[in-house]
């Protein structure tokens, strides 16, 4: 079951909904799933310092971006008895409300879905080189720093 | 003997470039303090080195033509 | 937070991508939510004695149902700091390939949408009086058993 | 004294109806020994009782009007 290609997964700027929804709709051919687990990170208007964020702006160190989530799936695939998995992350602008994360398992019973998508979702905000430039209305940023 | 460093992040921030290359430098902790006293605000400063895509630990050997990534605590998702 | 009306979780018919896709973009106006996690239960085609299963009849006691969902929503939303919770379930025909369970959770932080959205997958399996009739092509049947 | 019962899943399909009332039942145990008389597949089934809206265990009393459901393993999701 596992993929040896490394797969796309960097998207210029938001994940939009209909995206994802072409995504679920793509895995009704696959009558084998009985359980999809779906993680979607969402870019939030913090505060800080009493200024609004507005948007986050994602650069990577794409290389080894790419060869640590082709490593996360491979892990992933061996740990759970996974159907379909599949992994988006933005680069560049995403605005708050926006979506910047989308995970998707798929699987047989719904054990192995869902524990592989909280696997990979700390697996890829421990491991993967992605750095968030928080940026306020008045255009000026702080670097984000991700809660464990 | 020739190294390229790649920067990301606050450390692109603090030392105002993202990409460059160096010379006569042998291993990670001789480019750490090298990099440390030109810019002080990198001692305070958390970093990872990657080398060749791979991260390191410990003071760590360059060979002519290695990549090396500086790169703060990630924050993606 | 939490929210005393009964919320309608019934469906008739399968749940579609687009109406998952209407309910995560409804939540781009909720910029202190970070983390969505959502549970999709799809309709397989199990193969029973021989047969394949091409649909599954969803009936419930509504009633019941009904406050047993209200019931867990107030409970996730004790246990969990939440943002929302959405829950829906299908009633009557299901082809397999096809959604029937959509569960919708969202937080500032990932942990809490994650664990809660596992816990009420888990709780509605358990405790909702939902049955769902596996139907075969010759029109057959026999009734599900969830796997725990 | 009256009691209405609804039946659900394979147990309604094993009685041969989803809802009907019945008298002269005082509590779960009666009903369930004069269904088991009725329709002996029942003996060997695994089913919980819910007098309004509520699961009962051990045997319970029962009242005049009480919506009895005879409710087999739930299989939702």
């Amino acid at each position: 079951m596992t993929n040896k290609k490394i797969k796309k997964v960097f998207i210029e700027g938001p994940i939009t909904p209909s995206f994802i929804a072409d995504a679920i709709a793509k895995h009704n051919t696959k009558k084998d799933i009985g359980a999809h687990s779906i993680f979607l990170g969402q870019v939030r208007n913090d505060i800080l310092n009493g200024k609004e964020v507005k948007a986050i702006n994602y650069t990577a160190y794409n290389e080894m971006a790419e060869e640590k989530f082709h490593e996360i799936r491979e892990i992933a695939f061996e740990k759970y008895s996974l159907t379909c998995m599949h992994i988006y992350h933005s680069l560049g602008g995403v605005n708050s409300g926006e979506i910047s994360l989308f995970v998707f398992t798929s699987s047989k019973h719904r054990k192995d879905a869902m524990e592989a998508c909280t696997f990979i979702v700390n697996r890829i905000k421990e491991e993967v080189p992605i750095w968030g430039k928080e940026i306020f209305e008045d255009e000026s940023y702080i670097w984000k720093q991700n809660t464990p | 003997m020739k190294i390229k460093i790649l920067a990301f992040g606050i450390i692109a921030d603090i030392v105002g470039k993202s990409e460059w290359t160096i010379e006569n430098i042998q291993q990670t902790d001789d480019l750490k303090k090298h990099l440390e006293n030109l810019y002080p605000r990198l001692k305070s400063m958390k970093y990872a080195i990657a080398v060749n895509l791979v991260i390191t630990s410990g003071n760590f050997e360059l060979t002519d033509g290695a990549i090396l990534a500086l790169m703060p605590p990630f924050s993606g998702g």
